[in-house]
C-alpha cells in the first residue's frame, strides 16, 4: 500500500485532536466524534467523486453550485409549500440531475475537448444562476419527513449520512481498486498516451468519472440538506473549494494518476475538524477569523510535503 | 478558417439581436426603465442581498405601494450580498436616470460614494433597512437603528434565558467575518452585554452564510462550553441553522437562541419550543413605507423636513430629524406568531 | 514452419524522408527472428507498423494471411505484443496494474485481483525478477520497469512478441533470464522478433536474421550461415568504411577540458579534452551516458564531481548561462522537445539561444533577426518557404539544420552535438557533416555524440567510446574502423 | 498560429460590435458616451489584474490568489491608515505586501515545481485568511478625499491601457515577450536555450502580486473601504476574461489585445444584461454560458488533426 498523502495529514490531525482534547476533554466524547463524522460525511461523499475526476487528470469546480441546485430541486419537488411530490420522486430527480450535469461536464471535456477547468468554471455560474431562478427569492421551509429522514434518520442505529458515507467510501475503494474501470481512471490520468496504446477508451473513462462525481454530489446533497429544516439559496457556496482542498491535502496529485481513499478520508477529516478544534480551544472571540488562514497553510504544507516526497522518490 | 470564425461570430450576433429584439413585444416581460416615458416615475429598490426571504417580503410590500401609486418599481440586488455589486447597480441606475433609488446598504462606506454621485445627477436617494452617512441620502426609512437592534437582541435573549440573574456564557454566530451590518450589531451587542455582568461573551463564529456551518457551530459551541446558556444567531441563515443545531443536540430549553428572521422561516422552531422569541419588524410594511416615501419625495408631496408623512394604508408616520420611523421592533413568540404571515 | 506474418513492399516516409522502402519480411511460427541494422536503418519504423502504432504509406502487412487489423489494441488482441525501448507504462500504478491494464481478468463485475497478482508474480518469477508488486512502477529502476513490460507481454497469450533492444538496461543475470524466457516461448510456438545491437545476443538466440539498411532490406539469412563480421559488413553495406575526409585542420590549443566528471547513475570519472579545430566523436550504446555527459557540460544537468573548463574558464555545474557565456552551444538529441519550438517561425527558432545578438536593450529588431536567420539559412542551405515559415513545416533534415543554426548563431568556441543527423536523409547528412568540418576548420572545437558509426568515422578526428558510463577507449584517425569501434562500445564478449 | 489568434480576435471584435448594435437597437442611451464612460471604472481592477494573468497563463500557469492579495493589500492599507500613517506610506506598504505575496507564489511554483493551480489555491486561502485575521474582519473607512479621488476616475482603466500597450509591445518585440511565449510552448526547449525560466516565471507571479496590490489600493480608494472581503471571486472573473480573450489555458498562445477584447465583451454583456433586465441572476447564467460557448466554439474551429499516434 502506497502511503503518499497519508502520513502528513494523519499526523496533523492527530496533533490537532490531541491539542483540543488536552484543553477540552469533551472533544473526544462519542457525541462530538459522531457530530464530526456527520459534518464531514457530505464533504467526503463529494470528495470521493472528485478524487476520481482528479485522478483521471481533470478537475471539477462546479460541484458547489451543483450541490445548491440539487438542494433547490429536491426541496422544490418535495416541499408541501411547493410541488409537494412524493419524496422518493424528489430523491430520484435529484440523483438524475446530479448525474446529468456531471455527464454534461464530461461530454464537454472529453468529446468537445474544452479544458475541464474552463467548462466547470462556466458551469459554476450557470448552475448558481439556475438555482437562484428556481428558488425565486424564497427559501423552502418545510421539507417532508420522507426527505428529512435522509439527513436525520438512522439505519440500524447509524445515522443515515454516516451510513451513506461509509457505503460510498467502501464502494469507491472497491471501484477504484477492484474494478477494471477504476484502474483505468488512474491509468488515463497517469499516462493518457500509454492508455490509448493499451486500448483504453480515454474519453469514455473520463466521461464516466464526471458522471459519477455529479451523482455523488447529488447524494451528498441528499444527506446534508435535509439535516436542516430549510433550504436557502446559499447552499453549496464555496463547497467546491473545500472539496478540492480536502482532495489535495489528501495527497491526490492534481496532475492525475494518483490518490488513495484513505488519504482523501484524512484530508476531509482534517479540514472539517479545523473549525471544531478552534471552537474547542476557546482562544477568544475572534480566533475563528483565522480559520481560513489555517486552511491555506494546510494546503501549502501539503504541497511542500508532496514536493519533498517526490524528491525522496526520485532519489530512491 | 477565418471565414468560419467570422461566420460563427456573425451567427452569434444575429441570434443576439434577434434575442434582444424579441422581449420588447412580449407581454409581461420585465422592462428596463426608459427615460422617454413621462409622468410615470421609476423607483429602484436595492436590498442587501437578493433572493433571501426577508428582502423578498419587503419587496412584496414595495410592490403593493408601487401599484397604489402607479410607479415603476425595479427590485434588484446582488445575489451574493456583495456591497461592491450593489454600488455598481446604484451607479448604473443613476446613469439610467431613474427618479429614486432606495438603498439598503450592506456596507455604507462602500455605497456612500455611489449614492452621493447619484444625488449629484439629480436622483432622489434614500436609505431603508440600514442607514448610510446622512450626506449620502435624503432620508432614512428607519425600522430600527443598529443600537436598537443590538439592545433588543441582548434583552430578548436575557429574558428567554430566565432573567438577568442567569450566569453563563453567550456566543454569537454571525454571517461572514466581514459582514458590515452584523459587525456593527456586534459592537452594540457587546455594549449592551455590559449591563448584564453575569454574562460573558464567548466566541464569535462566522457561518459564511452557510446554514450547515451555523448548525455545526451551534453544536460545537454547546459541547465545547458547558457554561453556554445562549446564542445570538444574527443572520437570517445562521438563525434557523443554530436552532436546528440546538434541537438536534437535545438542548432545546437549556440553551436559548434568538436572532432576526421572518416569522415564516422560524415558525416551526417557535411552535416546537426550540426558539422562544424571534425579533423583527413588519417587513412588508417596511417595503411599503419605503416606496411611499420615495414616490412622495419625487412628486414633492413630502419634503424631508416635514414632521409627518402620509403613507397610504399605514396612515401617518412620524419623522424624526431625517428619519422616517416605521414603528416598534416586533417580538414574535408562540402566542402571536400566527398573526404574521411574511 | 507455417508463416505467421508477412509484409509486402512495406514503405513509410516522414515529411519527405523515406524511413522504410519496399520491405518484404516474413516471420514463421515459432522462430526467433532477429532484426539488425544501424540506427536510422528503419527498424523502429518497421516495428511500429507491425504493432499497429503506425500506418504504412505503402505496401501491406498480412497476419495469418489476412490484412493486419488497425490500431494497437486490435493488434494486441490478434496476438501481437510489442515491448518498445520506452515501454508503455503507467508510472503511478503498480506492477500488477501495468501488466493487466486494458485486458483485465474479471470475476463478475470485479477484477480477479488474486489471479492478477498470481499471474504477475509467476511471470516475473519466470523472468527471474523479484520486485515489489505494490510499488508504483515509476519508482522502480529502469531495468525493473522493462521487466514489468516484459511480464505484460508474457502473461498475455501472444503469438508474436516484438522485443526492441530489451537488454539495453538489463544486467547480465536479467539478460540470462530473458533469454531463457524467449527460448521457452519459442518451444511453445510463439514467434519472436528480436531487435538488438548486441550481436552476440543475436547469434545466441536467432534462427534467422534480417538486415536493414537505409530503410531497405539487405538480406534475410539463417543465423548459422553468417558470423559477426559478416553481419557487420551487411549492416554497414560496404567492405571499406567511407574514406575519411581529407580537410583535417591542425588541432590548436585545448578548448574543452573535462577532468573526472561524474554524475551518479549516468557517467563516472570521465576525462577528455577537445582542442580547437578538432572534431571529437563520442560513441556508445543507448544508456552509455553520452547525452548525459553533453548535457552536464552544457549545464542542463548538474555534475556532482570533477571539473570542466572551456577556454580555461571553469563551468558552474548546472548553469546553462555560465556555459553559454563561456561559448558553449548544444544541439540537443530530442529535436522536438528540446531543440525547437515547432510552431514558431524558423527565424525565431534560430535566434532562440542568442536573442541578445538581435536586440538592443531587450527590444528585438525583426529586421536584424530575419537578416541573420536568412544568412544562417543560406549558409546551412536550409530549404524552407522563407524564414517566417513555421519550423514544423520543414523536413526532418532541415529542422535539424535549424537546430544547428541556433547553436552556430553566436559562433561558439565549443559545439556539442547530440545525434546531429538522427532522422535526417543522406543528402542532408552530408551537408551537416561538411558544415561541422568547416566550423572546426574555422577554429571551433566540436564534441559530437552519435550512435551512427559511419557518421562518427567520417566526421571525427578522434573518437572517444563510452561503455556503461565510463570511457572504454579512444581511437585516433589512423585506427578508425567500424569493427574496432564496435568492439569498444558493445558489451565485452561473454558479458551477456 | 498567428492566424489563429487573429481570427479569434476578429471573432471577438465582431461579437462586441454585434452586441453594441443590439444594445443600440434596444436602448440607444446604453451605447452613449455618457453611460459607457460612467460604467467603465467598474471593470478597472479586473482589467488591471488581467494583464499579469494573461502573461502567466501564456507561460502555462495561473494565479488564483489575486483577489486575496487585493484584500490583504487593502487591509494593510487600512490598518496603516488607522495607525496614523500618511497615505503614501500606507500605499507603499500595501504595494510591498502585494509584491511579497506574488514573490511567495513565484517561489512556491518554481522552487517546489508544484502546479500553480494548487499553489495559488493554497495562497488564495492563506492570504485571505491572513487579511481576515490581522484585521479581525473589521473594515477601515474615512479616507481623505484626495485619496478617494484617485479611485473615482479612470485610474485603473488608464493604467490597464498603458500596461496593455506596453505589454503588447513587449510580447511582440521584446526578448521577455518572446521568452514568455517560448516557456508556454516548450519549457524544455526554453531551458535548453539557456533561458532562466524560473526567474522569469517567478517575476511574473511577483508582477501579478504587485498589480493585485495596486488593484487593492485603487479599490480601497474607489469604494472608500479597506476590508478583508475585497476582491472575493475576482480571480474567476479575471480568468474568464483572459480565456475569453483567446489565451490558451495550456499556455503558449494569447495576446493582451485579445484579453482587452475579452474584458470588453464580458463587461458589455454584463452591463447590458443588468441595464436591460436588472437581474443579477440572469448575469450569472449569461456570463457562464458565454465562457463555455466561446471556448467550445474556439476549440471546435481550431481543432487540429489527431497526434502522431494513429489508430488506437
Amino acid at each position: 500500500m502506497r502511503l503518499r498523502g497519508v502520513p502528513g495529514p494523519a499526523l496533523v490531525l492527530a496533533l490537532l485532536c490531541a491539542l483540543a482534547t488536552a484543553i477540552n476533554p469533551a472533544f473526544l466524547s462519542p457525541r462530538n466524534l459522531t457530530d464530526l463524522m456527520l459534518a464531514a460525511a457530505p464533504t467526503l461523499i463529494a470528495a470521493c467523486g472528485l478524487m476520481l475526476v482528479v485522478a483521471s487528470g481533470e478537475i471539477d469546480i462546479s460541484i458547489g453550485s451543483l450541490l445548491g441546485l440539487c438542494a433547490a430541486v429536491a426541496g422544490t419537488l418535495s416541499s408541501p409549500d411547493r410541488l409537494g411530490l412524493p419524496p422518493s420522486l424528489a430523491v430520484a430527480a435529484t440523483l438524475a440531475l446530479g448525474l446529468g450535469v456531471g455527464l454534461l461536464n464530461g461530454v464537454l471535456v472529453s468529446l468537445v475537448r474544452v479544458p475541464s477547468i474552463i467548462v466547470t468554471l462556466g458551469m459554476l455560474s450557470v448552475l448558481k444562476g439556475a438555482n437562484e431562478l428556481l428558488m425565486g427569492g424564497k427559501w423552502i421551509t418545510r421539507l417532508p419527513d420522507g426527505l428529512r429522514a435522509w439527513g436525520t434518520g438512522s439505519v440500524l442505529g447509524v445515522p443515515v449520512p454516516i451510513a451513506a458515507c461509509a457505503a460510498v467510501v467502501a464502494l469507491t475503494w472497491l471501484l477504484a481498486n477492484r474494478t477494471a474501470w477504476g484502474r483505468r481512471v488512474f491509468a488515463v490520468g497517469s499516462n493518457a498516451d500509454s492508455a490509448r496504446l493499451a486500448g483504453i477508451p480515454v474519453g469514455r473513462t473520463k466521461l464516466a468519472a464526471f458522471g459519477l462525481a455529479g451523482l455523488l454530489v447529488a447524494l451528498a446533497t441528499l444527506v446534508s440538506v435535509p439535516r436542516l429544516s430549510l433550504v436557502d439559496s446559499g447552499v453549496g457556496v464555496g463547497f467546491e473549494l473545500l472539496v478540492v482542498t480536502c482532495v489535495v491535502v489528501g495527497g491526490v496529485s492534481i496532475r492525475g494518476g494518483t490518490g488513495t481513499i484513505l488519504g482523501v478520508v484524512l484530508g476531509v477529516l482534517l479540514l472539517s475538524s479545523v473549525r471544531t478544534v478552534l471552537i474547542f480551544l476557546q482562544l477568544g472571540e475572534s480566533s475563528l477569523y483565522w480559520e481560513r488562514a489555517i486552511q491555506g497553510a494546510l494546503i501549502l504544507a501539503a504541497v511542500m510535503g508532496d514536493a519533498a516526497g517526490r524528491r525522496r522518490e526520485a532519489r530512491a | 478558417m477565418r471565414a468560419k470564425t467570422l461566420l460563427a461570430a456573425a451567427t452569434a450576433a444575429m441570434l443576439l439581436i434577434g434575442g434582444c429584439g424579441g422581449p420588447q413585444g412580449q407581454e409581461g416581460s420585465p422592462n428596463g426603465p426608459t427615460q422617454g416615458e413621462k409622468g410615470r416615475i421609476t423607483i429602484c429598490l436595492l436590498p442587501k442581498q437578493k433572493g433571501i426571504p426577508y428582502f423578498t417580503s419587503c419587496a412584496e410590500g414595495a410592490q403593493e405601494a408601487a401599484k397604489e401609486l402607479d410607479v415603476e418599481l425595479i427590485y434588484d440586488g446582488p445575489t451574493d450580498g456583495s456591497p461592491e455589486k450593489a454600488a455598481a447597480m446604484v451607479e448604473k441606475w443613476a446613469l439610467q436616470g431613474v427618479d429614486a433609488i432606495c438603498v439598503s446598504p450592506n456596507d455604507p462606506n462602500v455605497l456612500a460614494p455611489a449614492m452621493k454621485a447619484a444625488r449629484q445627477k439629480g436622483v432622489k436617494v434614500i436609505t431603508w433597512d440600514a442607514d448610510a452617512p446622512s450626506d449620502a441620502r435624503e432620508v432614512f426609512v428607519n425600522q430600527a437603528t443598529a443600537e436598537q437592534i443590538g439592545t433588543a437582541l441582548v434583552d430578548t435573549l436575557v429574558k428567554d434565558m430566565g432573567g438577568k440573574d442567569v450566569k453563563g456564557e453567550v456566543a454569537i454566530i454571525t454571517a461572514t467575518a466581514t459582514a458590515a451590518n452584523q459587525n456593527e450589531w456586534i459592537v452594540h451587542i457587546k455594549e449592551r452585554l455590559k449591563a448584564y455582568p453575569n454574562l460573558r461573551l464567548g466566541s464569535v463564529v462566522p457561518s459564511n452564510e452557510d446554514q450547515k456551518l451555523a448548525f455545526q457551530a451551534a453544536q460545537d459551541l454547546i459541547k465545547a462550553s458547558p457554561d453556554l446558556k445562549g446564542i445570538l444567531a444574527i443572520s437570517s441563515t445562521a438563525f434557523p441553522g443554530a436552532a436546528e443545531g440546538i434541537k438536534q443536540a437535545g438542548k432545546a430549553g437549556q440553551v436559548q437562541v434568538t436572532g432576526l428572521s421572518t416569522p415564516n422561516d422560524m415558525r416551526a422552531y417557535v411552535k416546537d419550543g426550540t426558539v422562544k422569541s424571534v425579533i423583527l419588524w413588519n417587513t412588508k410594511d417596511l417595503g411599503y413605507l419605503t416606496v411611499q416615501v420615495a414616490a412622495q419625495l419625487v412628486r414633492g408631496t413630502f419634503k424631508g423636513t416635514d414632521p409627518t408623512v402620509k403613507a397610504g394604508r399605514l396612515g401617518e408616520k412620524r419623522v424624526e430629524g431625517d428619519n422616517v420611523l416605521l414603528g416598534d421592533i416586533l417580538v414574535f413568540t408562540k402566542d402571536n406568531i400566527d398573526q404574521f404571515q411574511f | 514452419m507455417a508463416e505467421l506474418l508477412r509484409t509486402e513492399g512495406l514503405g513509410r516516409s516522414f515529411g519527405g524522408v523515406r524511413a522504410l522502402d519496399g520491405v518484404n519480411l516474413d516471420i514463421a511460427e515459432g522462430e526467433v527472428h532477429a532484426l539488425c541494422g544501424e540506427n536510422g536503418a528503419g527498424k523502429s519504423t518497421l516495428i511500429r507498423i507491425l504493432c499497429g502504432a503506425l500506418r504504412p504509406s505503402a505496401g501491406r502487412v498480412l497476419w495469418l494471411g489476412a490484412p493486419l487489423p488497425e490500431g494497437v489494441h486490435r493488434c494486441e488482441a490478434a496476438g501481437i505484443a510489442a515491448i518498445h525501448q520506452e515501454p508503455v507504462s503507467f508510472p503511478d500504478l503498480d506492477a500488477v496494474d501495468n501488466v493487466f491494464l486494458g485486458w483485465e481478468p474479471r470475476r463478475g463485475p470485479l477484477l480477479d485481483r488474486r489471479a492478477m497478482v498470481r499471474r504477475t508474480r509467476e511471470a516475473l518469477r519466470e523472468l527471474g525478477e523479484d520486485l515489489p508488486l505494490a510499488r508504483p512502477v515509476g519508482e522502480l529502476p529502469m531495468a525493473q520497469r522493462q521487466m514489468v513490460a516484459l511480464a505484460r507481454a508474457l502473461v498475455r497469450e501472444c503469438r508474436l512478441l516484438i522485443l526492441d533492444e530489451p537488454t539495453a538496461a538489463l544486467s547480465a543475470r536479467e539478460t540470462d533470464a530473458l533469454f531463457a524466457v524467449v527460448r521457452r516461448m519459442r518451444e511453445r510456438g510463439v514467434s519472436v522478433l528480436y531487435v538488438s545491437h548486441r550481436l552476440d545476443e543475436v547469434f545466441a538466440l536467432a534462427d534467422r536474421i534480417t538486415v536493414l539498411r537505409d530503410g531497405r532490406k539487405v538480406d534475410t539469412l539463417p543465423a548459422r550461415e553468417t558470423d559477426r563480421d559478416g553481419l557487420i559488413r551487411r549492416m554497414v553495406g560496404r567492405e571499406v568504411p567511407e574514406a575519411p575526409s581529407t580537410e583535417t585542420a591542425a588541432a590548436g590549443g585545448p578548448v574543452l577540458r573535462v577532468e573526472g566528471l561524474s554524475l551518479p547513475g549516468a557517467f563516472e570519472g570521465v576525462s577528455l579534452e577537445v582542442r580547437s579545430g578538432e572534431v571529437v566523436g563520442l560513441a556508445g550504446l543507448v544508456g552509455a551516458g553520452r547525452t548525459e555527459l553533453l548535457e552536464a557540460i552544457y549545464g542542463l544537468r548538474r555534475f556532482r564531481e570533477g571539473k570542466a573548463t572551456v577556454g580555461g574558464r571553469a563551468l558552474r555545474p548546472g548553469s546553462v548561462p555560465s556555459s553559454l557565456a563561456a561559448g558553449v552551444a548544444l544541439v540537443p538529441e530530442d529535436r522536438h522537445r528540446q531543440g525547437l519550438i515547432p510552431s514558431w517561425p524558423v527565424s525565431w527558432n534560430v535566434s532562440m539561444a542568442s536573442l541578445g545578438a538581435v536586440s538592443r536593450l531587450g527590444w528585438i529588431s525583426p529586421g536584424a533577426e530575419r537578416a541573420r536567420a536568412e544568412a544562417m539559412a543560406r549558409l546551412l542551405q536550409i530549404k524552407c518557404a522563407g524564414v517566417r515559415a513555421p519550423a514544423s513545416s520543414l523536413s526532418g533534415g532541415n529542422q535539424q539544420k535549424v537546430v544547428l543554426a541556433k547553436g552556430l548563431f553566436l559562433g561558439p568556441r565549443l559545439l556539442l552535438l547530440d545525434e546531429p543527423t538522427r532522422g535526417v536523409d543522406v543528402g542532408a547528412k552530408h551537408e551537416v557533416h561538411q558544415l561541422v568540418r568547416r566550423l572546426a576548420a574555422e577554429g571551433a572545437a566540436v564534441l559530437a555524440a552519435s550512435s551512427d558509426m559511419p557518421e562518427l568515422l567520417a566526421l571525427c578526428d578522434r573518437i572517444v567510446a563510452l561503455r556503461g558510463g565510463r570511457i572504454s577507449g579512444e581511437l585516433r584517425r589512423s585506427e578508425f574502423s567500424e569493427p574496432a569501434l564496435l568492439s569498444l562500445i558493445l558489451p565485452e564478449e561473454g558479458a551477456a | 498560429m498567428r492566424r489563429l489568434i487573429a481570427t479569434h480576435e476578429a471573432g471577438l471584435a465582431a461579437l462586441l460590435a454585434a452586441l453594441l448594435v443590439a444594445a443600440w437597437r434596444t436602448d440607444p442611451a446604453f451605447v452613449s458616451w455618457r453611460v459607457q464612460s460612467g460604467l467603465l471604472p467598474q471593470i478597472g481592477e479586473t482589467a488591471l489584474l488581467a494583464v499579469p494573468m494573461t502573461l502567466i497563463v501564456i507561460t502555462g500557469g495561473i494565479d488564483l490568489s489575486v483577489g486575496s492579495v487585493m484584500a490583504l493589500a487593502s487591509v494593510l492599507f487600512g490598518l496603516g491608515f488607522r495607525s496614523g500613517w500618511p497615505v503614501e506610506a500606507c500605499a507603499a506598504a500595501a504595494l510591498a505586501a502585494g509584491l511579497l505575496c506574488g514573490a511567495l507564489n513565484g517561489w512556491f511554483v518554481t522552487r517546489f515545481r508544484v502546479h500553480p493551480l494548487i499553489v495559488t489555491l493554497g495562497t488564495m486561502s492563506a492570504f485571505r485568511g491572513l487579511a481576515e485575521g490581522v484585521s479581525a474582519a473589521r473594515p477601515v473607512s474615512g479616507f481623505p478625499d484626495t485619496f478617494l479621488r484617485i479611485g473615482q476616475g479612470w485610474t485603473a482603466v488608464g493604467l490597464f491601457a498603458a500596461l496593455t500597450l506596453a505589454g503588447t509591445a513587449v510580447l511582440a518585440r521584446h526578448v521577455l515577450g518572446r521568452r514568455i511565449y517560448g516557456i508556454g510552448l516548450g519549457e524544455s526547449a526554453a531551458r535548453a536555450s539557456g533561458w532562466n525560466v524560473d526567474r522569469l516565471k517567478a517575476s511574473l507571479y511577483a508582477f501579478s502580486g504587485l498589480m493585485a496590490g495596486v488593484a487593492g489600493v485603487l479599490f480601497t480608494a474607489r469604494r472608500n473601504t479597506a476590508k478583508a472581503d475585497v476582491g472575493a471571486g475576482i480571480e474567476l472573473e479575471v480568468v474568464t476574461a483572459v480565456v475569453l480573450g483567446g489565451t490558451s489555458i495550456f499556455g503558449g498562445r494569447g495576446t493582451l489585445v485579445g484579453t482587452a477584447l475579452g474584458l470588453a465583451v464580458l463587461h458589455e454583456v454584463r452591463q447590458f444584461v443588468g441595464w436591460r433586465w436588472s437581474n443579477d441572476v440572469l448575469n450569472l447564467v449569461v456570463v457562464g454560458a458565454l465562457l463555455i460557448g466561446a471556448v467550445t466554439l474556439n476549440g471546435v474551429i481550431s481543432r487540429r488533426p489527431a497526434g502522431s499516434v494513429e489508430g488506437g
